[in-house]
């Protein structure tokens, strides 16, 4: 595997339909109009030499590298910024270019460092490749001028350097933090000979608003923005495209490789989702897969007390499967179960959810998409006939008003959220209803026409009033609810929110947003053009999330926002394999494709193809199996690459499930909290040490390369093969593109995809069958999936966690940037320099109150539990919320939210508690004995060596 | 795991039961057309074996707690 | 005239006042420096909130324009033209002569100008704000003595 | 009666006193209990004579200068007020062959009228540009433009009824008129004279551009080493807007530059606009097509803009008879530097540089020989008598390495140091620069540093031949007309001036 070689156009690809000829250096050349010349001849294959153009980023045209002649124009245009025209005759190699050129170079290099050969990038640096382009032999110069050789590094940012005396002053990295990341973190600062980069006001990276998403690493030509990972390792000798295994925005890498080790990842310009561009996770946090606490060996323990003592595979293996078959023999099939994990491939979780039907005999199998994206699937499946967001990510540079419901684009799904401000800045307009003022509130040349922050809890109401406004002021788009939708639903639906107790104006007091922004945000989602919604956990982490995700298909279907570019229901999945793990057949319902396990037809399907029975009763539930452990039923689970204590409500709960267990099979990188009740642990293997697939937000299948032999000796698939065979169920997958072959055989949707066309296409988008080869980049074009589109009543049905004098304070929760999830990975890289504790934001009044000051220790608590943490004080939350994330598990949020669960997927309600905040002098007794669990079950027993 | 010294929720199964079927009574009842067959069909379709079976129990023993809509939804489960 | 001291609450006053004029952040500045007579990098987070601007942007626009400082002047401030016509005329030297007698006056800041406009009149200096044209070194003296 | 007396309130006029002079005027006049009216207009634009100050009697008005304030006593005994003769008195100043030989068209005004008086403004044919413009309408704006010949005054030289015909056509829901007041060149000083003196034709022709072009908004951008022509177009703005010829449907606002010559080039003074940094941007896009704010744009030059009314007042035809070649109309040019005579001198293209220099300026101001002329300020050319024959016409300039820019010419004896020069040439580039582009960011310093080495005999030849190479790549690759007409002074001075870049130093070596 050489290093993979992608061109570099330039400037970016001009979108026209209409063409324009032109010859460069004699040959013709046909492009799209608006191509600059640049592009064109690197389309013809000719490579005019350039510095500041890049082609992530607009022409610029600073370097005057790549000046041309023009038959019958004066002087010496710039290729990046000339634009083809029809007839145009370009030379770009004649004497009078090599002298221009050889001078611009001569004063670049009089100008620079000359180490080459013990400079980082020697062999990767464009200025050294440019300064052989030109045939540059002599400074004449000297090098006895004015400089800035002696210009100080900033080492501030832990995963790259900045050494200014290398820099050529491209404004490379700015642009591409301006264009690409939508930060403006960068500037050039002073000008002329003085110009120099600058972070912030002339500060440190650290100390600048740089979120570390590596753009401008990117797009740096030389040494002087460089992964410190590329300093000490050297450069890379190979290279492998995969998938980033963080967020739902499935960025494609590059990973360059040294060996087994990986040198950097590098984001791919041809990555359907990402489009080259990066976040401080993907980009950086890759250092756990070979962090010292990764558990390399299996182990196992009698009871939760015990030391853990490592043993070999086979004896873990034959331990679980006895345990399990133990326990089916003593309490019944059902007593037993298995979690798949929306981290690990579609591959694997399709085993994990086999091994459970095929192999345990029930349909105990559950994922984590439980605790945040059910409601969508119930949701949306009811509303238009398929469990899944409607369009691609790309499609939201067409959308003219984006709607975000209930999520934080910049710091949970940032890559998608750049590109979401890049249309924000090209004109867009924005509504943001969320009770917290999320950063697109305002943040840089992007501000929300309407911020709605209402009370947690009151989504629907909110949706409701919107849908009332559109119906009573005549603005749903009749034509379309004639055309695709059901008419006498719609006409009930219409009656409903047409009533005055869903005016903005009744809803007001409810809600706590005024009434005049719910009419003006309603008025302007439906005559605002293309109308896209956006939404994240906080629609469906709610006792009502599945009624607030029918309401959004209620409000796009209503203004016939959907079936095209630029519009649609998009919930932004949490992670990297969200959607492929429901699509599973994960959830303990139904099989792959979203398919009830009652059905006849398909089960019988599946029977044939396995071999075994299946049964034809749903299974339990994440919460109804710790239900049903605490009763005593249910005895041992199997749980995948989930940390289900840290991440699942009332961790008290779960904790009392767990315990309550004879066997808890822990699969995962690390003793997780959930590991602290595990009876045998399983290390697994990261996303780089096996091959498989992702599906990401936009439904885009996307490959999983391995990239180095894993470091525990299996992929998490092998692992859940052996566990299989040791049941006795005979699989015999040699490599994951057969699994995907099984679920393609078995799974209509999926029918067109496989491991071959994935390299061959470079992602697919389901449902990709004979009816679209290609995938599906937009759903229910033309009509819906479900036929014609369903408007359900949306009852806004308020939740029983209720503010009282007791707790007096509704708690919502979220995520940060720098960290991801429960922080198993982010926590083991150096991302904890942005985020090493999670805080309570409470707003200035509430502190107050309660002589709470900036940074002091309080006590959250609620009915569930209570926890200790730091206090931020900011009016980022309204008077009476408070917030905060739960990365940490030291200060497990989850102690304190309920058990409260959305109607029809029981996905817990995390976004609203009642709580009480007060002074706190040290952490609570439960953190303190959890803290001694963990400590406690990290001890590992080493079989002296032989 | 002992929490003696803090007050979290501890609910039994059971009430946990009510308390869902009651809030799939909420969601159908505003729904047009039959609730209870709504409310059945849904615990048919999502609630394993075992979660039915305690649930007609309960509703057999008297139903406490059970919203009328919602009790009318577990008589009409046929499994 | 001369300036007040620094005061965060009175710069976002200011900075308010001009906020919603289209590509204010010229206008802001200078409402700032007419102020304070510089815009310190206090103003920067400021200003860049009121704008919705980066710190950087802001901070870059301020480090481009020779008008901004950011530590606050000596109480007088004289700008020589040091342009071609005033330089055809002696400015030069002259510049050179001035630099040289005021080099130990700590209250006064020497800056260079390139060109007031006066250039049929050169050399020409503005002497804390106030124009002199045709001058040579006893006038050039004159005007700075006049003001203490 | 009432004695009018004018005493000019323009920069140049109050930079030797002209404040002082008006004060002592009307101190004496009190203490005589004699009423007098003093009137503050522009300059005439003969600066050897300011402070000029002016009489109106029936004879005309009468002119005494240069005045300063303590001779006003004495001049006022002799009778300064009616006019009486004096050593000063200049009689009528429109009779002193500098003024009397003039074409002024665009300058008509200036230094007659009271600047801050509309009616004074309309008394001597002000606004009719703007009234002929109204009943012609978009399109025979357009063409009258066009049909003028008017070319940019700001140095480019580009046709301005295309410019404007090209933003008319834009499609857009705003459009923006800019005025380029950013006079940043050494040796010009019209653009603020016409601010300063008549700043209501500046106003006009802005509207007119607004009209032809349906803009809803104009911009003039002036320098920050300006504040009185700041302070004189803001308050005729604040004049116009309450006699209504500014207000919905076309406004105005003045935005101060902040100290960067580099903001006169239309890009980065549409930047510096939008408050950004002054960085030139790359055309394409053409402000025309997406200009302040990504709107359509028209940016003029001053003087571009206050040519227009006289244009649409009297038709293109009588202004197109002026001038020569494709260089029409009149061009207002300043003579400046060491000479005797400096001042603005409006006249149909065509006058050689001889005659501007020698003839109408009098030679120097020292006395001495002229060695060399800076046509077209820091980026133009330096010119030697012996190419004084060079006529006043873009074409003409150009065909000898110059450029006529902005009409400045600065005028040196035959005491300046030529290598001096062109060391500043390049100095004055890396002082400016934007520091976007290469050649001029890093060029201009080299320049410096190896000019140095030529002045102080380093390698004299092989610098001077690394001089011309980086010409060479400035002038071709820069960017913008700082970095790629740099070369102009630094070239032309090598060029003409051979024996001071070490020529002597290194015949005498031999």
């Amino acid at each position: 595997m050489p290093m993979i070689k992608l061109i570099d156009y330039g400037t970016p690809d001009a979108a026209s339909d209409m063409t324009v000829t032109l010859t460069i250096d004699g040959r013709e050349i046909s492009v799209a109009a608006g191509t600059s010349i640049m592009r064109a001849a690197a389309l013809a294959g000719t490579e005019i030499p350039k510095l500041c153009a890049t082609d992530s980023l607009e022409a610029f045209g600073s370097c005057r590298l790549c000046l041309v002649e023009i038959d019958g124009r004066a002087g010496t245009p710039a290729s990046c910024t000339t634009p083809a025209a029809e007839g145009m005759v370009v030379r770009t190699q004649t004497e009078t270019l090599k002298r221009l050129r050889n001078g611009v170079m001569e004063l670049y290099i009089s100008d620079h460092p000359l180490d080459c050969l013990t400079c980082a990038a020697n062999g990767d640096c464009e200025l050294q490749d440019m300064a052989g382009a030109v045939g540059l032999r002599e400074v004449r110069y000297g090098y006895d001028g004015e400089n800035h050789l002696a210009e100080a590094k900033d080492e501030s940012n832990p995963y790259f350097t900045f050494d200014p005396a290398k820099c050529i002053v491209c404004s490379r990295c700015v642009r591409a933090c301006d264009e690409v990341q939508g930060t403006f973190a960068l500037t050039i600062a002073g000008r002329g000979f003085g110009s120099k980069v600058s972070p912030g006001q002339g500060q440190p990276f650290m100390d600048s608003d740089c979120v570390s998403c590596g753009a401008c690493v990117q797009a740096c030509p030389t040494a002087t923005l460089i992964e410190k990972s590329l300093i000490e390792i050297g450069q890379p000798e190979r290279s492998v495209v995969t998938t980033c295994a963080y967020c739902g925005v499935g960025c494609t890498f590059e990973a360059q490789m040294r060996g087994e080790q990986v040198v950097r990842m590098i984001p791919y310009k041809d990555g359907k989702a990402n489009q080259g561009h990066s976040c401080v996770k993907g980009r950086f946090a890759w250092g756990y897969a070979t962090h010292r606490e990764r558990i390399l060996n299996p182990m196992i323990r009698d009871t939760i007390t015990d030391p853990w003592r490592e043993v070999a595979w086979n004896e873990a293996i034959a331990h679980t499967t006895q345990a399990f078959k133990r326990i089916q023999e003593r309490h019944g099939r059902l007593a037993v179960g298995a979690i798949t994990s929306s981290r690990c491939t579609n591959e694997e979780t399709f085993l994990v959810q086999k091994l459970v039907r095929a192999g345990y005999g029930n349909n105990n199998v559950d994922t984590c998409a439980r605790v945040c994206h059910s409601p969508t699937g119930y949701g949306l499946r009811t509303t238009y006939g398929t469990s899944a967001g409607t369009q691609d990510f790309i499609s939201v540079d067409q959308a003219d008003v984006i709607v975000i419901i209930g999520a934080n684009p910049t710091d949970g799904h940032p890559v998608f959220a750049s590109r979401m401000k890049q249309r924000l800045r090209a004109g867009a307009h924005l509504i943001v209803i969320d009770p917290r003022r999320i950063d697109l509130v305002r943040t840089p040349h992007v501000e929300a026409d309407f911020h709605l922050p209402l009370r947690p809890g009151t989504n629907v109401a909110v949706l409701t009033a919107m849908a009332h406004v559109i119906v009573t002021e005549d603005l749903a788009n009749e034509d379309f609810i004639r055309d695709r939708c059901d008419a006498d639903e719609f006409h009930d639906w219409a009656a409903f929110v047409a009533r005055p107790e869903h005016s903005p104006e009744a809803i007001e007091a409810t809600c706590g947003v005024p009434a005049g922004d719910l009419r003006a945000a309603g008025r302007l989602y439906a005559t605002g053009g293309n109308g896209a919604i956006y939404y994240g956990l906080g629609v469906t982490e709610h006792s009502q999330g599945t009624t607030a995700v029918m309401a959004i298909a209620n409000l796009a279907m209503v203004t016939g926002n959907i079936g095209r570019e630029g519009v649609g229901v998009n919930p932004l999945r949490g992670q990297n394999n969200v959607q492929g793990a429901c699509d599973m057949g994960s959830f303990p319902h139904e099989l792959s494709g979203y398919r009830h396990i009652s059905d006849e037809a398909t089960r019988s399907m599946f029977e044939a193809d396995w071999g075994v029975a299946l049964d034809d009763e749903p299974g339990l539930r994440i919460p109804n199996m710790l239900d049903a452990a605490v009763d005593g039923v249910f005895k041992a689970l199997y749980i995948q690459g989930e940390d289900i204590l840290q991440s699942d409500p009332n961790t008290h709960h779960v904790s009392a499930g767990l315990a309550a267990m004879e066997c808890v099979v822990v699969q995962d990188l690390f003793l997780n909290e959930t590991a602290n009740y595990a009876h045998v642990f399983l290390p697994g293997s990261t996303f780089l040490e096996k091959d498989g697939t992702f599906t990401n937000a936009e439904r885009r299948i996307q490959r999983v390369r391995k990239v180095m032999t894993p470091k525990n000796g299996y992929g998490d698939w092998e692992i859940t093969q052996l566990l299989a065979n040791a049941m006795g169920l005979g699989w015999a997958y040699d490599h994951p593109s057969q699994i995907m072959d099984e679920i393609a055989r078995l799974t209509p949707t999926f029918a067109g995809v496989s491991f071959a066309r994935l390299d061959e296409l470079g992602s697919i988008q389901w449902p990709c069958n004979d009816a679209a080869p290609q995938g599906t980049p937009v759903m229910h074009i033309g009509g819906f999936a479900r036929g014609k589109g369903k408007f359900v009543v949306t009852e806004y049905v308020p939740t029983d966690e209720k503010i009282g004098p007791r707790f007096p304070l509704l708690l919502t929760t979220g995520r940060i940037l720098s960290q991801y999830n429960v922080g198993a990975q982010t926590r083991r890289t150096a991302n904890v320099v942005w985020h090493d504790q999670d805080v309570l934001e409470i707003h200035p009044t509430d502190a107050e109150d309660r002589g709470v000051r900036e940074g002091d220790l309080v006590r959250l608590n609620s009915r569930a539990g209570e926890v200790a943490l730091h206090a931020r004080i900011t009016d980022r939350v309204a008077p009476g919320v408070v917030y905060t994330t739960f990365h940490h598990p030291d200060t497990q949020a989850n102690v304190i939210t309920t058990d409260y669960s959305d109607w029809a997927t029981n996905c817990p309600e995390y976004k609203v508690t009642a709580v009480q905040v007060s002074l706190a002098n040290g952490p609570t007794g439960w953190q303190r004995r959890s803290g001694e669990l963990s400590h406690q079950s990290r001890r590992i027993m080493r079989e002296p060596a032989e | 795991m002992s929490a003696s010294d803090e007050d979290h929720i501890a609910t039994t199964s059971d009430e946990r039961l009510v308390v869902m079927a009651n809030q799939i009574a909420r969601f159908f009842a505003s729904q047009p057309g039959d609730a209870a067959a709504g409310v059945a069909k849904h615990i048919a379709a999502y609630w394993d074996p075992r979660m039915r079976a305690h649930i007609r129990a309960h509703a057999a023993a008297g139903g406490a707690g059970l919203d009328p809509i919602a009790s009318d939804g577990v008589a009409a489960l046929t499994r | 005239m001369p300036f007040a001291h620094w005061n965060a609450d009175r710069a976002a006053a200011i900075v308010a006042a001009q906020a919603n004029r289209e590509g204010a952040l010229l206008p802001v500045l200078h409402a700032l420096d007419h102020a304070f007579g510089h815009v310190p990098d206090a103003a920067v987070p400021i200003i860049a909130q009121a704008l919705n601007l980066s710190r950087a942007e802001v901070h870059g626009v301020i480090s481009f324009y020779h008008d901004f400082k950011t530590t606050p002047p000596p109480p007088h401030v004289l700008k020589l033209c040091r342009a071609e016509a005033c330089q055809a005329r002696g400015g030069e030297a002259m510049a050179a002569r001035t630099l040289a007698r005021l080099a130990d006056r700590a209250d006064i800041a020497i800056e260079a100008v390139y060109c007031l406009g006066l250039c049929a009149s050169g050399p020409a200096a503005m002497f804390d704000g106030r124009l002199a044209a045709r001058l040579d070194d006893d006038r050039l003296t004159a005007i700075v003595e006049a003001a203490g | 009666m009432v004695a009018r007396v004018y005493v000019p309130g323009d920069a140049a006029a109050v930079a030797v006193g002209a404040d002082e002079v008006a004060a002592a005027l009307a101190a004496v006049a009190a203490r005589l209990s004699t009423p007098i009216e003093i009137i503050r207009n522009g300059s005439r634009g003969m600066f050897w004579l300011e402070t000029l100050v002016e009489v109106e009697t029936p004879q005309g008005r009468i002119g005494y200068g240069p005045i300063e304030a303590p001779e006003v006593p004495d001049l006022v005994a002799a009778g300064l007020f009616d006019g009486a003769p004096h050593a000063k008195r200049v009689g009528r100043p429109d009779e002193i062959p500098f003024l009397a030989r003039q074409t002024r068209l665009t300058f008509a005004r200036c230094g007659v009228i009271d600047p801050g008086s509309l009616d004074d403004y309309r008394g001597h044919g002000g606004l009719k540009g703007l009234e002929r413009a109204r009943d012609l309408g978009m399109i025979g704006i357009l063409d009258e433009v066009t049909a003028s010949g008017l070319r940019g005054r700001g140095g480019a030289g580009f046709p301005t009824g295309i410019k404007w015909r090209t933003v008319a056509e834009a499609v857009a829901d705003r459009k923006f008129v800019v005025c380029n007041a950013d006079e940043g060149d050494s040796g010009t000083f019209a653009d603020r004279m016409i601010m300063e003196g008549d700043p209501f034709v500046l106003i006009e022709g802005m509207i007119i551009a607004g009209l032809a072009v349906e803009a809803s908004y104009g911009y003039v951008y002036i320098r920050s080493e300006y504040p009185h022509a700041i302070a004189a177009l803001e308050r005729a703005i604040v004049t116009a807007r309450e006699a209504g010829l500014l207000g919905a449907a076309f406004d105005l606002e003045v935005r101060a530059g902040a100290g960067a010559y580099v903001c006169g080039e239309e890009t980065a003074l549409l930047d510096s606009l939008e408050g950004k940094r002054g960085v030139v941007r790359v055309k394409p896009p053409l402000p025309a097509h997406k200009g302040l704010f990504g709107k359509p744009t028209v940016v003029n030059n001053v003087l571009s803009l206050a040519a227009i009314p006289f244009i649409l007042a009297e038709g293109a035809a009588a202004y197109r008879t002026f001038g020569m070649g494709r260089s029409r109309g009149t061009m207002p040019i300043q003579l400046a530097g060491n000479i005797r005579r400096g001042g603005l001198y409006e006249t149909a293209f065509g006058v050689t540089l001889g005659e501007l220099v020698e003839d109408i300026g009098g030679g120097t101001w020292s006395g001495r020989p002229v060695r060399a002329v800076q046509v077209g300020g820091p980026l133009g050319a330096y010119f030697p008598p012996s190419l004084f024959d060079t006529p006043f016409d873009y074409e003409a300039f150009a065909a000898r390495d110059g450029l006529i820019g902005h009409g400045g010419v600065v005028v040196f004896d035959d005491s300046v140091d030529m290598a001096r020069q062109a060391r500043f040439a390049m100095q004055f580039c890396a002082v400016e620069s934007c520091g976007k582009c290469t050649p001029c960011r890093l060029g201009a310093v080299r320049g410096t540093e190896v000019i140095d080495k030529i002045i102080t005999g380093q390698d004299v030849a092989a610098n001077l031949s690394l001089v011309e190479d980086l010409c060479h790549t400035m002038k071709l690759g820069s960017l913008c007309a700082l970095g790629g007409f740099t070369p102009y002074p630094v070239m032309s001075a090598i060029t003409h001036f051979p024996e001071d870049f070490g020529a002597r130093r290194t015949m005498a070596a031999e």
